[in-house]
C-alpha cells in the first residue's frame, strides 16, 4: 500500500538495553511506516518489541538506558533520535500522541481529570483555562462521556476503566494530532467495553483523518480494526501486509504456525498445531532467521538471515522468510 | 439443569460469597462486595466444565470457595456423594505462573509440596517424584534442580501443573491457566491439559474469560454474569445458539479473524455494574436490550418446557421471546 | 561581656527545688542561701570565710548551764520582701515547718527540739540532749528563715512545699523574680533588705550543661563566673586565662575524697588487709596525676583546717612491699576485690583505675563497677560492696561532721559510717565529744579517736580538695567560704568596668 | 525441549538461595557507594580483628606521666586523661561497638521477625493484638523507653544491648507481618494453603525465605544505628562503663577535654562516624540491590 | 465521614497508648534499685527521715495501690508531684516540653527544607555524580552522632567564628516574649517583640542545624525512592508523552505524589527527632525535655518521668493523627485508613 505521506517512518532500526549478563537487543532491524489518515496494526507476543518500538518512536525511553545500533526514525519529518528534546516535547501530545495500555495507572492518580486534561491542552493550544476546559468537555463529549463537566470534577480511581481510557484517548485527540500511537489500549478491559473502546478510536481517527499505529498481540482485534499489519517476532518484524490478506494467507511460517494455534476455529479437544519451544532469549539473538529454531520447516540456509522482502502476487506484502510464499490458511 | 447426581464428584448449591468493604472506626465493615449471588452446579466425572465472564464476575472467586480459600458466605459445597467429606482430592492450577511458584524454593520441593507438608517422606524420593511428574508434563528431570526464575512462562506454567498432579487428584480447578502465556506457548498448554485429562481421567472446572479457548476444552459452558450463572449447558449448545441477552453480547464482542465491526454500534456498549449493591431484579436488566415487564423479578436458572434447550437465567428467554 | 550591673553565673544543671526545708543540694543553695537570712552566718575574717559564726539575724545569744537552752534576741528591722518583719514567731514557724517536712535539711538539728518565741524579739530553743556542735547548724541553708505568709500558698497539707520548690520568701539581699525552667534565674535586690544596698540589679544564674560550652561562654564573656569546670581546663584557662580577663582562684575546701572499705565483708574485716590497702594506695600519684596537684592529701578523717584536726598526723605512706607483706601476713592469697564508683564525679573513674593499677601492684584484682548514682547509694546502704569511693563536705563547722558520722557504729550505712566500722571504744569517745561544750576537751577526745581509726585502717583517705573558682577579674568581692561551696556572697559582691 | 529421556539428566547448578549473588556483584560493580561501604565495613572490622593480634596493644595501662599527650608516633591517636593510649582504645571500642551492633540486630531481628511473621500468617485476633500491643510500644518515645530500661535494667553494656535490642523488636515485627502480608497474597501461598499448609509450615517453607531479604537489609541499617544508639546511652552513663573503652563513653568525658585536647573525642567519634557510614552505605546499598521495584531488568 | 472516622480510630487507640504507656513506665520505672526518698532525703538522712519520705510519697504502698492512685490522679489531669523538685509534674512538663517542640519543629523545617531537594535531584540523576554526593551526604547525616556533631558544631560557630550563641532559647538579658504558645518564635512574632524574636532565632539555629541535619539524611533519603517509584509510574509517561517539560513532569506530577507516602515518614522521624533532641539539647544547654528526662530517670522521678513520657506519646499519637489527616487531604484515593 503506498501512503501517500508517511507519518512515521522507522528505517531499519536496532538498539539493545544493556542488561545483567550483556544486552537485550530489543529491536533487531525493524522497519516499518504509516501513512497518514492509515491505521497500522503491530501484533505480536509479549516481548517481542512493540512496547519498544511505540516508546522509542517518541523517543520516551529513559536516556541512558539503550543504545541505538544502527537505524533511524522519522516522525513527521523530524528525526527523533536526533532532535533536541524541546523539539520532541513539542510534538508529543501534539502532532504526535499516545494512549498507553494501563489506564488506571496511566493517569496521574492525585490530580482531577479536568486539571490533567487542562494541563495538556493548554501545552499546545495558546487559550485559557476557560477555553481549555470547553475544549475537553467537548473532547469528553466525543467519547460518549454521559456527563463531561461532571467526569472534569472527579478522580482516575472513581472511573470505571473504560471510562478512563476514553479519557485518555480523548486527551490523544486533544491537538488534532496526524497520528496516535495506541499501546494494547484494551488489554486491561473486558471484551464487551474493549470493542466499544476500539470503535471510539477508529471513528475519532478517521473523524480527523488521523493515522493510527495500534499495537496488540489480538489476532482478532488486528482483523477487525487495522488496515495493514506488522507482525513482529522476536525483535524483528517477520511479515507484513494489509491485514485481510496477511491474516487471511500468510506467508512467514510464524504467522500461519500462530494462526493455527489458535483454538478458535480447531476441532474442540482436538490437539491443536502447537509451536514448539520458547520465544529466543534476547540477549543472545539468533544469527540467522529468529524463529528458525521452533520452525517446523526450518533448513540449513535458516542460520543466515532472511531480509524482509517483498511477496510476489500482492502490492505492499513482503516477509523475512527465505521460503515465503503467500499460502491460504484454511480455518 | 444437571441432575446434582449421586455420582458427582463436586457439587455446589446455591453459593454466596460477600467480601467486607471498607471498614468504620469499631472495624464493621461499611459495604460487601457481592463476588458470588447464588451458584448451582454439578460437575461430572470426567467432564469439563468451562466457566466464561467478564473480569469481576466472580470466576476466582469460585475457585477459591471450592479450594478452601475463601469460606462462602451461605450454600453448600459438597464433594462426592457423601455430604460434608472434607478431604476434597481437588488441586487448582493460577493464572500467574509467576507468582504461584515460590522463587526461592527448588523445582522438585514445588512441585512436591502437596505431598511433603502432609507426609515426612526423604528428599529422595521426593525428587523421584518430582521427576516423574515433570516428565508427564513435558519437562526434563534435570529441570527439577533449578529455580523457578529460570524457566520461560510455559514452562512455570508446565511447573504449577506438575504440582497440582503430585496430589493426585480427581478434580483440577484451572483458573485462567493460559491467560498470562505467550499466544505461541498456549497451544502447548492446551494440548497439555487436554492429554493429561484423557490420560489421568480427570474432571476439570476450566475458568477462563477466552471464549474461544473456553469452545476448545469444554464439554460444558457456564456463563458466569455479576455472581450468578447465567446459562449452563453443553459447550455447542451454548456458545452457538446462546439463549441469554448476556451471553450474546459476550460472543459478539469477543473479536474474531475476519469478522467487520460496525463502529456505531459498538460504541453504545454499558460497562458491567459495579457489585457493591446488588441491582433488583435480573441482574443483567440495565444493560439488556431486551429488558421488559417481568425483568424486574428476580431471575432463576431454569431449563424451559423445551427438554433440549439448557437452562437460562432469562424468562424472556424461556418464554422464547428471543428467538435466535 | 554582660553589664557592670548584671552578675551572669553558669551552672551546669537546673536546680530542683528552692524550698530551704527540703533541698540538699548545694546546686540549690546558690539561690537560696542569698534569698533567705538566718539566725548566725559564716563570719569572713581579713576578706577571708571563716568557720566561726556571728548573729545575722540574731544580735546575740545565751545558752543555758546545763547546755539545753538557747535564747536568740533578734535584730529590729529586718523584713521579708513583702514587708512582713522578721521576728520570733517567724523563726518559730521556719523551725516547726522544717521539723513537721522531715526531709533532709532537718537531720543537722537534734531531734526533739522545741521552739518557742518569748517574746517577739527573743527565741528559744529547748533541746532535748547536750548538741555541742547546735550553734554551727543555725548557719546552715536549712534553718533560713521563712516568711509565715507563704502558708497561704499551702495546697493541701504541704507547708506550701509547692510553691516554694519555685519561689523564695526570704529576707536575704536577693530574691528570685524569675525561672525559665532548664535555661536561666534571675534574682532582683530585696527592697526590703536591712543590710546595704546589693552592686548588682540582676544576678542571672545560667545552666549549661556542657562543661566546655561555659568555659567558651566564660572565655566569651557571656559568664561572669563559671562553675564546675574540670581541673585540666581550670589549668588552660590559668594558663591563657589572664589577657582574657580571667581569674582562676584556688582556695582550701573541706571537700574530702576518701575510699570506704567495707569493714564487715571478708576478706576486708581483717585490720591487716585494709592497712594493705592504705598502704598500696599512691595517694601521692592521684593527686599529682588526676587532681593536678589540686587537692591536698588527708592526714587522718579530719580536713586540714577544721579544728581538732591533729597536726602530729602524717599522710600515709605508698609503701606496695608493706601492703605485700601484710596481706601476706593475713593470710590472703588472691585478693580480690570489687570497687564500686558512680559517674557522680567525673573524678572517680581515674582514682579508681589509678586504685585498682596500685592493688594489681600488690597481687590484688579490683574490678570496677561504674552504676547509676541513685543505684550506687542504693548499694552503699545496704554495704554491698567491698571498695567503694565517696565524697564528703560538713554541713557545719565542727569535727563532729567527719568523727561522728563515719565512726559512730549507730551510723552504719548512707548516713556516714559507709564503711561499717564498730569499735565501742571510738564510740565511746565520739559520744563524749559531742555533748560536751568545751572545745578543747572535744579536741582531746576526737584526737584520741582517730589514732584509734586511724590503726584501724576503717578507709583510705585520699584528699582534700582545693575549690577552684573561675570568674571574669571585673568581679570584685567575692569571699569563699568553705562552708558554703557554691554560694557566692551576692550581697556584698560588685563590678568594676 | 519436552524431552524427559533420563539419558540427559546433567545437574545444572543453579544459583538462588537467598540472594543471586552473580546478580547482586554484577549490581554492584555499578553501584560505586556500596562498595565503599563495604570497604569500610571490612576496614573496621579488619582493625578491631587483626590489629590486636598484630599489635600488642592494651586499652587499660594507665600512665599518668603521659597524660593528654597529642598524637605522635608513639601514640598515634594521642592519650587521655590517665594516659591511655586512644589508638588501642578506639580499636578496642571498635570491638565492643560492633558487637553490640551484631547482637542486638541478630536478638531483635529474629524475635521480631518471628513474631512479625506468626502474627502475620495467622492473623486474625491474634495478629490485632499483637499490633496494637507494637503500636503502643512504638508510641512510647523510644529514647525514654531505651533509657528508662537501661536504668532499670542498671547501667552496663549487657543491659544497654538488651534494653536497645527490646526496643527496636517492634519495628521488625512490623516489617515482617508487612512482608508476611505481601507474601500471604501471593499465589504459591494461597497454592499452599490448599495443600492444607499450616501457619508454621507457610512460615517455614515460604515467608522466612522470602520475607528474608528487606529483613536482612533492615538489620544492615540498623547496625549503624544501633552502634549510634548505643554510643549515645554510653554517652549519658546508661551504657558501656569503665574501664570498657567503649565510642560513646570514652567521648563522654572526651568533651570536657574538647577545647584544648581535640584528638581526644575526635578519633572515637570519626571511629563511630565512619563504622556508622559503612554500614548505612553498604545497606542503603543493599537495599536498591533487592528491592524488585528498582531492578532493571 | 472519614476525617471523623480516622480521628475516632486515633483517639479510641489514644487511650489505649495511654493506660499501655502508663503501665510500661510504671512497671519500668519501679524496677529501677534505688529509693527515691534515700534521694530527696539526702545521702545522709537517717532512716526515720527517709522512712518519713517515703510514706508521705505512698512510696511504701503496694505497688498496685501506688498505680491505682496514679491512675485516679491520671483521670482527673492530674500528672501526680514531681519527687524531685516537689512541683507538680505538669507545671514541669509546660515548662519544658514546648522548648523541645520548637526545637524539633525547626530540626524538622530545616530537614525537609534540606532533604527534599536533594532528595530530587538525586532521584532524577539517579546513579550519576548528583546522585552519589546527595546519598554521601544524607548517610553521613544520619551516621553523625548528634552529641559528637553539637560540640564541634559549637566549637566552630561559637568558639571559633563567634557567629551565633551556643547556649539557650534566648539572650538571659531579653525577656523571653509574652507566653502565649509558647515558642518563642511564634510567641515573640504574636506580641511584635523584635528583639525577642532576633535573639531567639540566633538561639534556635546552631541546635536545629545539628539536630536537622541527621534527619536531611533520612529526608532525602525517603524522597529519593518515593521519587524513584513515581518515576516508574506510567502516569509520569502519559505526563510526558503529553509534551510537558521534563521538570514540569518531575516538581508538578511526580514530586507532590512522592511527598504523600513521605509524610507518614515524617510522622516516625518525628519519634526520632524527639529522641536525637535529648541529645542535642545537653549540649546546647537547650531548655528542653531532654535534661529533665535524663535528670528524673538518674533521680528515679516516677511521676516525672511517667508522667513525660505519657505527654510525649500522647503528642507522638496526635502527631500521627495530623499525619493520617494529611494523608487524607494529600491523597484522594485514600477514603478509609485501614
Ligand atoms: N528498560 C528496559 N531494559 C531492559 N530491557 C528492556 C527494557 N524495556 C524493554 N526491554 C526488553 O525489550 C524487549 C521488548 O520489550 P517490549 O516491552 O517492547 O515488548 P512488548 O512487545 O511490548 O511486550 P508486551 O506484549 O508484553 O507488552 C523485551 O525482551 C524486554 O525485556
Ligand atoms: N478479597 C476480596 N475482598 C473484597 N472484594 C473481593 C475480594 N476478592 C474478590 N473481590 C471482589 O469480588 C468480585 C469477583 O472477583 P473475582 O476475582 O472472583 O473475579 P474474576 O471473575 O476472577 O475476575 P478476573 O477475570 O478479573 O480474574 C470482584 O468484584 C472483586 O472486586
Ligand atoms: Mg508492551
Ligand atoms: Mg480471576
Amino acid at each position: 500500500m503506498t501512503a501517500a505521506r508517511k507519518v512515521l517512518d522507522i528505517r531499519d532500526l536496532t538498539i539493545e538495553f544493556p542488561v545483567y549478563g550483556g544486552a537485550v537487543r530489543a529491536l533487531d532491524g525493524i522497519t516499518l511506516s504509516v501513512g497518514a489518515g492509515e491505521i497500522v496494526g503491530i501484533v505480536g507476543e509479549s516481548g517481542c518489541g512493540k512496547s519498544v518500538t511505540a516508546m522509542l518512536s517518541l523517543r520516551l525511553l529513559p536516556d541512558g538506558r539503550y543504545r541505538v545500533l544502527n537505524g533511524d526514525i522519522s516522525l513527521l519529518g523530524h528525526d527523533v533520535l536526533a532532535a533536541p528534546e524541546a523539539d520532541l516535547a513539542r510534538l508529543r501530545g501534539g502532532q504526535a500522541a499516545m494512549v498507553f495500555q494501563e489506564p488506571l495507572t496511566a493517569l496521574n492518580p492525585t490530580r482531577r481529570i479536568g486539571r490533567q486534561m487542562i494541563e495538556v491542552i493548554r501545552r499546545h493550544r495558546p487559550i485559557d483555562q476557560a477555553g481549555a476546559r470547553a475544549l475537553a468537555i467537548r473532547l469528553l463529549g466525543d467519547m460518549r462521556i454521559a456527563d463531561p463537566a461532571e467526569v472534569l470534577e472527579r478522580y482516575p480511581f472513581e472511573l470505571s476503566g473504560g471510562m478512563r481510557q476514553r479519557v485518555l484517548i480523548a486527551l490523544a485527540f486533544s491537538s488534532d494530532p496526524a497520528i496516535v500511537i495506541a499501546d494494547e489500549p484494551t488489554t486491561a478491559l473486558d471484551v464487551t467495553v474493549q470493542r466499544q473502546v476500539m470503535s471510539l478510536l477508529r471513528r475519532r481517527a478517521r473523524q480527523s483523518n488521523a493515522a493510527i499505529l495500534f499495537i496488540t498481540h489480538d489476532m482478532g482485534l488486528v482483523s477487525q480494526y487495522t488496515d495493514r499489519v506488522y507482525v513482529m517476532y522476536a525483535g524483528r518484524v517477520v511479515e507484513t501486509g494489509a491485514t485481510g490478506s496477511v491474516l487471511a494467507a500468510p506467508a512467514h511460517p510464524y504467522t500461519r504456525a500462530l494462526l493455527q494455534g489458535l483454538p478458535d476455529h480447531a476441532v474442540a479437544k482436538a490437539m491443536l498445531p502447537a509451536i514448539p519451544g520458547n520465544v529466543p532469549d534476547l540477549r543472545h539473538p539468533p544469527a540467522g532467521c529468529g524463529f528458525a529454531g521452533r520452525c517446523a520447516h526450518a533448513v540449513a540456509r535458516c542460520s543466515e538471515r532472511p531480509p524482509l522482502a517483498p511477496l510476489d502476487g500482492e502490492e505492499g506484502r513482503e516477509a523475512a522468510c527465505w521460503f515465503a510464499s503467500i499460502q491460504d490458511h484454511a480455518p | 439443569m444437571t441432575e446434582a447426581g449421586i455420582d458427582s464428584p463436586l457439587s455446589v448449591q446455591d453459593l454466596t460469597v460477600r467480601f467486607p468493604v471498607g471498614r468504620n472506626w469499631l472495624g464493621r465493615p461499611t459495604g460487601h462486595a457481592h463476588a458470588l449471588n447464588g451458584i448451582d452446579f454439578a460437575l461430572e466425572r470426567g467432564e469439563t466444565l468451562g466457566i466464561v465472564g467478564e473480569s469481576g464476575c466472580g470466576k476466582s472467586t469460585l475457585a477459591q470457595v471450592l479450594t478452601g480459600l475463601v469460606k462462602p458466605s451461605g450454600g453448600t459445597v459438597r464433594f462426592g456423594s457423601s455430604p460434608g467429606a472434607e478431604a476434597a482430592p481437588l488441586q487448582i492450577v493460577f493464572q500467574d505462573p509467576n507468582s504461584s511458584l515460590d522463587p526461592r524454593m527448588r523445582v522438585w520441593r514445588i512441585i512436591t509440596e502437596p505431598v511433603f507438608l502432609h507426609r515426612r517422606v526423604p528428599a529422595n524420593e521426593l525428587r523421584a517424584l518430582a521427576q516423574s511428574l515433570a516428565a508427564q508434563v513435558g519437562l526434563r528431570p534435570e529441570h527439577v534442580d533449578r529455580y523457578p526464575h529460570e524457566f520461560s512462562g510455559g514452562q512455570r506454567q508446565r511447573i504449577a501443573i506438575a504440582r497440582a498432579l503430585a496430589a493426585d487428584p480427581s478434580i483440577v480447578i484451572l483458573d485462567e491457566p493460559t491467560s498470562a502465556l505467550d499466544i505461541s506457548v498456549q497451544a502447548q498448554i492446551l494440548n497439555l491439559l487436554v492429554d493429561l485429562q484423557r490420560r489421568r481421567g480427570l474432571t476439570y472446572l476450566f475458568i477462563s474469560h477466552d471464549v474461544s479457548v473456553i469452545r476448545h476444552v469444554a464439554d460444558r459452558v457456564a456463563v458466569m454474569y455479576l455472581g450468578q450463572i447465567v446459562e449452563l449447558g453443553r459447550a455447542a449448545d451454548v456458545l452457538d445458539h446462546p439463549r441469554h441477552p448476556y451471553t450474546r453480547l459476550l460472543l459478539e464482542a469477543v473479536p474474531r479473524i475476519g469478522q467487520s465491526v460496525d463502529d456505531e454500534a459498538a460504541i453504545d456498549a454499558r460497562e458491567l455494574p459495579s457489585n457493591r449493591r446488588l441491582p433488583a431484579g435480573c441482574f443483567f436488566r440495565e444493560r439488556c436490550p431486551f429488558a421488559a415487564a417481568g425483568c424486574e423479578q428476580p431471575q432463576v436458572l431454569e431449563p424451559t418446557a423445551d427438554a433440549a434447550a439448557h437452562p437460562v437465567r432469562c424468562h424472556r428467554s424461556r418464554e422464547g421471546a428471543l428467538a435466535p | 561581656a554582660t553589664a557592670k550591673d548584671v552578675l551572669v553565673i553558669g551552672k551546669s544543671a537546673d536546680p530542683q527545688t528552692l524550698d530551704p526545708a527540703v533541698t540538699m543540694d548545694n546546686n540549690d543553695w546558690t539561690i537560696t542561701y542569698p534569698a533567705y537570712q538566718r539566725l548566725v552566718r559564716y563570719k569572713t575574717e581579713n576578706g577571708k570565710g571563716s568557720t566561726s559564726v556571728e548573729g545575722e539575724l540574731a544580735t546575740g545569744w545565751t545558752v543555758s548551764p546545763d547546755n539545753l537552752t538557747w535564747d536568740f534576741k533578734l535584730k529590729p528591722g529586718n523584713s521579708f520582701a513583702d514587708g512582713t518583719p522578721v521576728d520570733a514567731a517567724a523563726v518559730k514557724f521556719s523551725f516547726e515547718r522544717l521539723f513537721a517536712l522531715k526531709q533532709g535539711p532537718s537531720e543537722a538539728f537534734p531531734e526533739g527540739t522545741v521552739v518557742t518565741a518569748v517574746d517577739p524579739m527573743t527565741v528559744r530553743f529547748q533541746l532535748k540532749t547536750p548538741f555541742a556542735p547546735f550553734l554551727y547548724t543555725l548557719a546552715n541553708d536549712g534553718a533560713a528563715i521563712v516568711d509565715p505568709k507563704v502558708m497561704e500558698h499551702q495546697t493541701g497539707s504541704d507547708q506550701a512545699q509547692g510553691w516554694l520548690s519555685g519561689h523564695t520568701a526570704g529576707s536575704g539581699p536577693y530574691q528570685l523574680t524569675s525561672w525559665e525552667k532548664g535555661q536561666s534565674i534571675v534574682l532582683e535586690p530585696n527592697p526590703k533588705y536591712a543590710g546595704a544596698k546589693p552592686a548588682f540589679s540582676k544576678v542571672i544564674v545560667k545552666f549549661v550543661a556542657e562543661a566546655s560550652a561555659r568555659r567558651l561562654q566564660l572565655e566569651q564573656g557571656d559568664l561572669d563566673i563559671a562553675e564546675s569546670l574540670p581541673g585540666d581546663q581550670l589549668d588552660a584557662l590559668r594558663k591563657e586565662g589572664a589577657g582574657k580577663g580571667l581569674v582562676v582562684e584556688d582556695y582550701p575546701s573541706f571537700l574530702v575524697t576518701y575510699l570506704y572499705l567495707n569493714n564487715k565483708r571478708p576478706p576486708l574485716d581483717k585490720p591487716e588487709v585494709r592497712q594493705a590497702i592504705v598502704d598500696a594506695v599512691d595517694d601521692g600519684g592521684i593527686i599529682d596525676g588526676i587532681m593536678l596537684g589540686k587537692a591536698k592529701p588527708m592526714t587522718g578523717p579530719i580536713p586540714d583546717g577544721m579544728w581538732g584536726a591533729d597536726p602530729a598526723l602524717k599522710p600515709a605512706a605508698h609503701d606496695p612491699a608493706a601492703a605485700k607483706a601484710l596481706l601476706k601476713k593475713a593470710g590472703v592469697g588472691s585478693l580480690k576485690l570489687n570497687f564500686l564508683l558512680s559517674n557522680k564525679d567525673p573524678n572517680w573513674e581515674p582514682i579508681a583505675l589509678a586504685v585498682q593499677a596500685n592493688m594489681a601492684e600488690v597481687g590484688g584484682t579490683v574490678s570496677l563497677e561504674n552504676i547509676a548514682n541513685a543505684t550506687f547509694r542504693e548499694r552503699l546502704g545496704k554495704g554491698d560492696f567491698d571498695i567503694a569511693i565517696g565524697n564528703w563536705s560538713p554541713d557545719f563547722s565542727d569535727p563532729y561532721m567527719f568523727m561522728n558520722y563515719w565512726f559512730d557504729s549507730t551510723k552504719q550505712g548512707l548516713s556516714g559510717n559507709r564503711s561499717f566500722y564498730s569499735n565501742p571504744k571510738v564510740d565511746e569517745l565520739v559520744r563524749k565529744a559531742a555533748t560536751l561544750p568545751n572545745q578543747a576537751e572535744r579536741t582531746k577526745l576526737y584526737q584520741q579517736a582517730q589514732k584509734i581509726v586511724i590503726a584501724d585502717a576503717a578507709y583510705v583517705y585520699l584528699f582534700q580538695w582545693n575549690r577552684e573558682v573561675a570568674m571574669r577579674s571585673d568581679v570584685k568581692g567575692y569571699v569563699y567560704n568553705p562552708m558554703l561551696e557554691q554560694i557566692y556572697n551576692l550581697g556584698e559582691m560588685s563590678k568594676t568596668k | 525441549m519436552a524431552d524427559p529421556t533420563l539419558a540427559s539428566a546433567v545437574a545444572a547448578r543453579p544459583a538462588r538461595a537467598l540472594f543471586d549473588w552473580r546478580y547482586l556483584a554484577y549490581r554492584l560493580r555499578r553501584s560505586p557507594l556500596t562498595i565503599v561501604g563495604l570497604a569500610m565495613i571490612l576496614t573496621v572490622l579488619v582493625a578491631i580483628v587483626l590489629v590486636p593480634q598484630v599489635l600488642p596493644l592494651e586499652p587499660n595501662t594507665v600512665n599518668l606521666r603521659a597524660r593528654l599527650a597529642p598524637p605522635s608516633a608513639a601514640h598515634w591517636f594521642g592519650t587521655d586523661e590517665v594516659g591511655r593510649d586512644i589508638f588501642t582504645r578506639t580499636i578496642y571500642g571498635g570491638r565492643i561497638s560492633v558487637s553490640i551492633g551484631f547482637f542486638v540486630v541478630i536478638l531483635s531481628g529474629t524475635v521480631g521477625s518471628t513474631i512479625g511473621g506468626l502474627s502475620g500468617v495467622i492473623g486474625g485476633r491474634l495478629d490485632t493484638i499483637v499490633m496494637r500491643l507494637m503500636d503502643v510500644l512504638l508510641s512510647v518515645p523510644s529514647l525514654v523507653l531505651t533509657m528508662a530500661l537501661a536504668a532499670a535494667l542498671g547501667p552496663s553494656l549487657w543491659n544497654a544491648m538488651l534494653a536497645i535490642a527490646l526496643v527496636r523488636v517492634p519495628a521488625y515485627v512490623r516489617l515482617a507481618r508487612g512482608q508476611t502480608l505481601t507474601i500471604r497474597e501471593a499465589a504459591y501461598v494461597k497454592a499452599a494453603r490448599t495443600f492444607g499448609a499450616r501457619p508454621w509450615q507457610i512460615l517455614r517453607w515460604h515467608v522466612a525465605a522470602n520475607a528474608l531479604p528487606p529483613i536482612i537489609v533492615q538489620a544492615t541499617l540498623d547496625l549503624g544505628a544501633t552502634i549510634l544508639m548505643a554510643s549515645a546511652l554510653s554517652f549519658i552513663g546508661l551504657g558501656a562503663q569503665p574501664p570498657a573503652a567503649e565510642w560513646g563513653a570514652m567521648i563522654a568525658v572526651a568533651r570536657n577535654y574538647i577545647l584544648d585536647q581535640w584528638w581526644y573525642s575526635a578519633f572515637p567519634g570519626a571511629a563511630i562516624l565512619f563504622t556508622a557510614i559503612g554500614f548505612n552505605l553498604f545497606g542503603d546499598g543493599l537495599r536498591d540491590l533487592v528491592d524488585p521495584k528498582q531492578k532493571v531488568r | 465521614m472519614s476525617f471523623l472516622n480516622i480521628i475516632r480510630r486515633r483517639l479510641g487507640f489514644l487511650i489505649l497508648v495511654v493506660v499501655g504507656v502508663s503501665l510500661i513506665t510504671f512497671a519500668i520505672s519501679h524496677m529501677i534499685p534505688g529509693d527515691p526518698a534515700r534521694l530527696i532525703a539526702g545521702e545522709r538522712a537517717s532512716d526515720e527521715i527517709v522512712a518519713h519520705i517515703r510514706e508521705t510519697l505512698r512510696l511504701d504502698r503496694p505497688l498496685w495501690e501506688q498505680y491505682a492512685h496514679y491512675a485516679e490522679d491520671l483521670l482527673h489531669g492530674d500528672l501526680g508531684t514531681s519527687i524531685r523538685t516537689g512541683r507538680p509534674v505538669a507545671d514541669d512538663i509546660i515548662a519544658f516540653f514546648p522548648a523541645t517542640l520548637e526545637l524539633v519543629v525547626a530540626a524538622l523545617l530545616f530537614a525537609v527544607a534540606v532533604g527534599v531537594p536533594l532528595g530530587v535531584m538525586s532521584a532524577v540523576w539517579r546513579d550519576r555524580p548528583v546522585d552519589h554526593l546527595v546519598r554521601t551526604i544524607a548517610v553521613t547525616g544520619i551516621s553523625t552522632p548528634a552529641f559528637w556533631l553539637g560540640l564541634l558544631i559549637i566549637l566552630c560557630f561559637y568558639g571559633r567564628l563567634h557567629w551565633l550563641p551556643a547556649g539557650g532559647r534566648i539572650d538571659q538579658l531579653i525577656d523571653p516574649p509574652r507566653a502565649i504558645t509558647r515558642f518563642y518564635l511564634i510567641d515573640a512574632l504574636m506580641t511584635g517583640n523584635g528583639a525577642a524574636f532576633l535573639s531567639s532565632l540566633t538561639h534556635i539555629i546552631l541546635p536545629a542545624l545539628t539536630l536537622g541535619f541527621v534527619h536531611v539524611g533520612v529526608v532525602a533519603r525517603q524522597i529519593r525512592s518515593a521519587m524513584l517509584d513515581q518515576l516508574n509510574e506510567d502516569y509520569v509517561r502519559t505526563a510526558k508523552a503529553g509534551g510537558l517539560s521534563r521538570w514540569r513532569v518531575v516538581l508538578g506530577h511526580a514530586l507532590p505524589n512522592a511527598l504523600i507516602p513521605s509524610v507518614t515518614v515524617l510522622g516516625l522521624a518525628f519519634g526520632d527527632l524527639l529522641y536525637g533532641a535529648v541529645l542535642t539539647e545537653t549540649v546546647f544547654a537547650w531548655p528542653g525535655m531532654g535534661s529533665y528526662v535524663v535528670a528524673s530517670i538518674q533521680a528515679l522521678d516516677f511521676p516525672a518521668v511517667m508522667g513525660f513520657t505519657i505527654v510525649v506519646s500522647f503528642a507522638y499519637v496526635l502527631v500521627n493523627l495530623a499525619v493520617d489527616l494529611v494523608y487524607l487531604a494529600l491523597d484522594p484515593r485514600i477514603t478509609e485508613i485501614g
